[in-house]
């Protein structure tokens, strides 16, 4: 199946991009999608575990992710 | 009760004025502004990005939760983005309730809520050229010039 | 820093400007207005005397003490005097700091004190055609229509 | 001696002005000019320990009054 993984501010200049589509194998969790993020980022920029929004919302490592998911890699927020 | 993020200049007069009624005695505006000096170094400019419709999203969360746990729907938040020079406003809240305890309770659940949960970034921008985004839970990562 | 008692309508906007700089990253405004409703009567208005000699002695002493505490000298606060309409402004507290956790505490320091400390008083007139002096420590005495 | 009184929104009302010139002995507190007032409100209005400013700053009642103090006689407070 095909989400779509975002990036933001300085997780894009991890993946030297904002947006990805991706294939993953149905059924995959959260925490299986930052285990093969990681696996793309041999420099380790990107923290053991980073906040996960799955269609605009926090997400845990366990939730499953489903066909056209939009699943954002969130850097800790600085707002305000 | 409104909440948006927008990518124009903050106006704190007329959302003062949006919340104000006859029901209330106690106004509170908070202003967040872009400072000079920031751990030590000196800024010229602050540029914020965000996960825009999350964003949006997560700050009417807030004030929804606001609005219930305080006890009054006089509440409005802006955030802006873009990049905001010295002095100039990045958030500015106005709640206004009955009472005064709970204006300055609501109007700090707001801010404290919004910079623990809403997906907005700053890139700091310094006067020696250097930029760097803040990560308020470490140290910074430098960027380039 | 500044404190006054003034006559004339208060104007949030004009004191948020004054506190304003770019060492400030949080700005706070507190405007205390009229409430069509006290303790389940129907107010018209409120009419607001003081010793005002003192009251604005009291003011600069409670403004003085908070720049002191907190850490800023940009505080200002007028309390205006005599009759108010619904929805008027009868005081305006506003303060800038480096930092959101102070501007709060000192913008609560300045209120709380003076209504604990300034002599100024507050006569209710009801939409009965009946007025009393307010008196927070105690039920109210009337006072005739 | 002469002192000032003050008087303000509801003590206002019990003495019928807002200001009185007042002789007193030499020597004076405030709580002897207290009593003196008391005496002169038969109904009781004005209650037993008010709040009291000297020359406007708030004074206790063993304070020592001197000739041209202005003496006022504070309700409980109500701004904001």
């Amino acid at each position: 199946m095909t989400i779509t993984a975002l990036f933001f501010a300085s997780y894009a200049d991890v993946f030297g991009r904002g947006r990805m589509e991706m294939e993953v194998p149905n059924g995959s969790t959260v925490g299986e999608l930052l285990r093969h993020l990681h696996s793309l980022d041999p420099e380790r920029r990107l923290p053991p575990a980073p906040l996960v929004a799955v269609n605009e919302r926090y997400a845990r490592p366990d939730q499953v992710l489903r066909h056209g998911d939009e699943v954002a890699v969130i850097p800790p927020v600085a707002g305000g | 009760m409104r909440a948006a993020v927008v990518p124009t200049p903050l106006d704190a007069t007329a959302l003062l004025a949006e919340v104000a009624s006859v029901a209330n005695g106690a106004s509170i505006v908070f202003v967040g502004t872009v400072r000079e000096v920031n751990e030590g170094r000196a800024v010229s400019g602050i540029e914020y990005t965000a996960y825009e419709a999350m964003a949006a999203r997560e700050l009417e969360a807030i004030v929804t939760e606001a609005v219930s746990r305080f006890g009054t729907s006089d509440i409005v938040v802006e955030h802006r983005l873009g990049r905001m020079g010295l002095g100039e406003a990045s958030v500015v809240i106005a709640v206004a309730h009955p009472h005064r305890a709970e204006a300055y309770d609501a109007s700090r659940f707001v801010i404290e809520e919004l910079k623990r949960r809403v997906p907005i970034w700053k890139r700091e921008e310094y006067v020696d050229g250097t930029r760097a985004w803040v990560d308020p839970t470490a140290a910074r990562a430098e960027v380039g010039p």
